[in-house]
């Protein structure tokens, strides 16, 4: 974790001495990092080390108890990180009635969409193109977690915040993911991604972040 | 798929495409044959039977009244043996026949309800009673209903019709009720007037276009029913061969 | 490796239900205190009339209590469907028939028997005459687990169909009827001081058959519906 | 990249909740059956007594409406919340308070205003007097967004914590209670030939209110919600 | 696959000619394949290739458009498979407002357990003994999964049919799962499970069968 105070309002995020604990009992200690446009961080960890919950203090759904987040130079408030983060949790947040199609038409009414891209070309991109009017309800695992990831390749934001993208996919969704991770990399975004490490992780000059399990 | 415990003549039968041909053949003579029996008993019931000593003409709505009543019952009980032949053999073809049977039996239950309360009118000074035999009936037309609806609410067809026709036998507990209900409650609803084991309590003028018109229903329900099967199985069996060939020498 | 008994298993089966009430005793409430909104609101609603409340006392209790019960019907297995142990109730050694009826019995103690303890509380609100109470209570206790055991067939059969809710309601409602009838029946006619037990008869011998032939049926319908 | 209008949001959000509620028109239509159940269970448990249920008719309708809103105003967020989709609705760029006024009136369109069109027909069942009904609908409209909008907030609330629904209904049910007394005051006054307005103004009053400040409630209610 | 119908009566588990279609279009081909005591039998395919369905075919939750399947010799009906066969799929099958203890106590009392096995004994080979009285919901993805894992260690049952028991796991859970497999291997069980790939398997002498897309 290369922490460098100067060029804090510089980078896109940065985290410092950020910890989280529920009533009480530490879930993951003080954490130091930053991250640029055009960098991804590779956080790994056990099951129950605490990654899950560390986005969810990243997005600000929790409240750190200690530590503070900026992002572009700003604190991260709702307002500030509104628009401009993407986040893609172990809950897809995508509806079981709707087809992807209508998932993604909803969420792009919400983001946008950034240039060039089109729901159509989304859906095709994550090899959903002949599901595309399927309620999710009738699609298998790995197709549903498309149609969830769907989104990294239609909506705007520079920083992803991805759990575990690629749990329940196939050799070819893997690497899917680490294609999207690249375009959106080359484009200038940043990405924080989640794995316990049981799927290689296709970019060798990533920076990790290692949780351990606090117990 | 334990078809084996099948008698023979079933086993015939149930093979969709010889069904198909032998609905086909018989269907045109039962709708022949019901539709004359209908204008011989519509004209004995309207034209020659006596009028009523003390309801006067409005009562020969019993020519429609009671043969679609009858009726009602009987597809059901139809639907329920089929039902039960697909719960039981899975045979596709009994299901078809349980599926095409709810809707020309609900068509029968409403006919009756209507009627029936159109007799009400004058009989009873009021269009609708909750007494048990008109609630009873009632309940056997949501019984159609619910099992249309539910074949229809699943996409897979087969599971579809299994469901619906649990839901039928399940429902065959109302037929009794319907049947007996003006013997075990005191209704509105006048007894059991035609017996066929005892001498009827009913004119004889009146009673043979009733009957007439009792075997025309038989007939044009096994006539109809027979026609949605075939329709049926075709969309049951559309990726089968004998249904593309048929498919094709009516194209050509 | 021995596989338990079915009595054991029944057991297993009424623990699970049971913690799991508790743990959401907030939706087992809800029915309750619905119930008991419908019948604080009614003389509000109504105006301060004690004696035409008393008159409709009867009939509102019965429509309230048993008509809070349908939406938990509605619902019965669709969480069991939904997160998997569903078919792992298909799967055990046991006869599916005993497992569903335990079930069923469950759900009725949990959703409508709070009901039936609270409704003596109700039918003083609404005033009813405190010699009808018995046969009410009789009426309910007969009602209420008959419309849990068609509800669990319906909902059973609706379970993985597409407009599951409508179609349950509307083969609900064809069966809530006569069950309503009969009871309010029973009630009324002991608030006429005439006599009520014909109906309560009635009641009682459908509920037996229920007893006898919903277990069966539900199962079945459970086959059917884990295939979506 | 630019971000999409509210309005557009706003949109977007409606025709998901639309699609999602004609999805479900099961569950859409479940509250309309349940309505129609009571209001045709009524007469049998009363006896046919026209002049009585003339009478009734008034409050009836309005509990049974009121209250056949309370099921689906009870689980409005969780389904949100259990499948991510309110993460992403927090994360969105747009005002939260917008969002989910947008929601809420989506809700009302679809669980309530069917119950608001139907209304005519059961109040036909009920034998209400003619004159009474515009009266009757009046106080229906003011008073189902009125609650739709405090059942909102109560449900965000308590939609992150256990035991929801018996917190909701304990919030609810004082709450429900003015409005109830209110619209049946109008209606009662109505049938009674004295006059309504009062009680009308009262609730639009209170509707105003409640559509100015229950959104940004409701959006602070979610953002703690999702904590859980 | 190898498939040998002498044997057909002796083997445990033999699959003949089975086939699956959902409306008339065909999800998976016809498969024949036979699964002995002290077999592994592992299913690849990409996401929506049918192994979940093939799956639910094997427990008879689905009926199979062709072929036939024998427990034993006998045609795999409910009461052939009831309490005999585990399974575990997509939907773990637990409650997630009972804890995990809870969970296993319910299923104890359905199938009962095997000998020497003890519901904490389950809790603490799937390392789940300090949550054993949490309730589900407040687990994290992994330990959720381990807590409906845990049955693996407790129930009886000669054939277990698992689907994807890899996702969401760690590297320590993933060699827990294969430890689970080899010590009911040892025992005489069967096992079949499915994967698409991702992770590599440990046995190194289980057989394959491979789904391909019909699309
Ligand atoms: C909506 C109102 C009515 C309904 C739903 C209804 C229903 C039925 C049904 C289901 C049956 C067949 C019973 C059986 O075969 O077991 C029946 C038979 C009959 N109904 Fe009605 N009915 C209605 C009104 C009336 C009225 C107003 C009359 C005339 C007073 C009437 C006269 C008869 C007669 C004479 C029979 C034949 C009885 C027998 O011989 O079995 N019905 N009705
Ligand atoms: N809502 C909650 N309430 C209480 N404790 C929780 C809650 N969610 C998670 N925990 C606990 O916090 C710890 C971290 O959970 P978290 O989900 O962040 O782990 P994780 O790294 O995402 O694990 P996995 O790889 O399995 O997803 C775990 O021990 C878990 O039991
Ligand atoms: N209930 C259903 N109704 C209709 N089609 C379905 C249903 N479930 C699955 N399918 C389709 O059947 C095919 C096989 O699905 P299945 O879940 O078996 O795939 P899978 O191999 O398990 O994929 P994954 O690795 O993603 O779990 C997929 O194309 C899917 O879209
Ligand atoms: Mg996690
Ligand atoms: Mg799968």
């Amino acid at each position: 974790m290369n922490h460098d105070p100067a060029r804090a309002d510089a980078v896109l995020f940065c985290v410092r001495g950020l910890a989280f604990a529920r009533n009480d009992e530490p879930v993951f200690g003080p954490l130091d990092f930053t991250l640029d446009r055009g960098e991804t961080l590779l956080v790994e960890g056990d099951n129950g080390s605490g990654k899950t919950t560390l986005l969810r203090v990243l997005t600000g759904t929790l409240a750190a108890s200690a530590g503070d987040i900026r992002f572009d130079g700003r604190v991260a408030t709702h307002e500030v990180l509104a628009g401009r983060a993407l986040f893609l949790g172990h809950h897809p947040g995508v509806k079981n009635d709707l087809s992807p199609r209508e998932n993604l038409a909803f969420l792009a009414g919400l983001y946008g969409t950034h240039e060039g891209a089109s729901i159509e070309s989304a859906l095709r991109e994550v090899d959903l193109a002949i599901y595309a009017d399927t309620p999710l309800r009738l699609l298998s695992a790995g197709q549903k977690k498309r149609a969830a990831l769907a989104r990294l390749a239609l909506l705007p934001g520079d920083l992803w915040l991805l759990d575990e993208p690629y749990a329940n996919l196939d050799r070819h969704g893997i690497e899917l993911v680490n294609a999207l991770v690249a375009a959106h990399i080359a484009r200038g975004g940043a990405t924080l991604l989640t794995s316990h490490g049981a799927v290689r992780f296709a970019d060798p000059d990533a920076r990790h972040v290692r949780l351990a399990l606090s117990l | 798929m334990s078809r084996s415990y099948l008698p023979h003549w079933m086993h015939l039968l149930g093979s969709p495409p010889t069904f198909y041909r032998f609905a086909g053949a018989l269907r045109p003579w039962l709708l022949a044959s019901s539709l004359v029996l209908a204008a011989v008993g519509i004209y004995g019931g309207l034209v020659l039977a006596p009028t009523d000593y003390q309801q006067g003409d409005a009562y020969r709505i019993i020519f429609i009244h009671v043969p679609c009543a009858w009726m009602s019952l009987f597809a059901y009980a139809c639907m329920a043996v089929a039902a039960l032949a697909a719960m039981v053999w899975r045979v596709k073809l009994a299901e078809v026949i349980a599926m095409e049977c709810a809707p020309v039996g609900a068509a029968f239950t409403l006919v009756t309800l209507i009627t029936g309360s159109l007799w009400g009118r004058p009989m009873w000074g009021t269009w609708w009673t909750w007494d048990a035999r008109l609630t009873s009936e009632l309940v056997l037309l949501f019984l159609f209903l619910g099992v249309i609806g539910l074949f229809n609410a699943i996409e897979d067809r087969r599971r579809a019709a299994r469901a619906a026709s649990l839901l039928a036998l399940v429902g065959i507990v109302n037929l009794p009720i319907v049947h007996y209900s003006v013997v075990w409650w005191n209704t509105l609803h006048q007894g059991s007037t035609v017996n066929f084991l005892g001498p009827s309590k009913i004119a004889p003028g009146m009673l043979w276009p009733l009957l007439l018109m009792a075997l025309a229903t038989h007939l044009y329900f096994f006539a109809s029913v027979l026609n949605r099967a075939r329709v049926g199985l075709l969309e049951v069996e559309g990726g089968k061969e004998w249904a593309r060939t048929l498919v094709m020498e009516s194209a050509r | 490796m021995s596989t338990p008994s079915a009595g054991a298993a029944c057991r297993a089966l009424l623990r699970r239900e049971f913690t799991l009430a508790w743990r959401r005793r907030g939706e087992m409430l809800l029915p309750l205190l619905y119930a008991v909104i419908v019948t604080t609101l009614f003389p509000f609603a109504l105006g301060p009339d004690a004696a035409l409340l008393a008159r409709i006392s009867g009939g509102v209790l019965l429509v309230t209590v048993l008509l809070a019960m349908l939406p938990a019907l509605e619902s019965m297995f669709r969480g069991d469907l939904e997160d998997g142990s569903l078919e792992q109730l298909l799967l055990a050694p046991q006869p599916l028939a005993l497992l569903v009826l335990v079930r069923v019995l469950a759900h009725w103690a949990t959703a409508a028997l709070p009901l039936i303890v609270v409704a003596p509380l109700l039918a003083l609100l609404l005033k009813l005459p405190a010699d009808v109470l018995p046969v009410l209570l009789a009426a309910l206790l007969l009602a209420t687990p008959l419309l849990a055991l068609l509800g669990a067939i319906l909902s059973a059969l609706t379970a993985g169909a597409r407009r599951s809710a409508i179609l349950l309601a509307l083969m609900l409602l064809p069966l809530a009827v006569p069950v309503v009838i009969f009871a309010a029946g029973a009630v009324a006619a002991a608030q006429a001081g005439l006599p009520y037990l014909a109906p309560l008869l009635w009641l009682g011998a459908a509920l037996v058959l229920a007893l006898a032939l919903a277990p069966f049926a539900c199962a079945a319908a459970l086959r059917i519906a884990v295939e979506a």
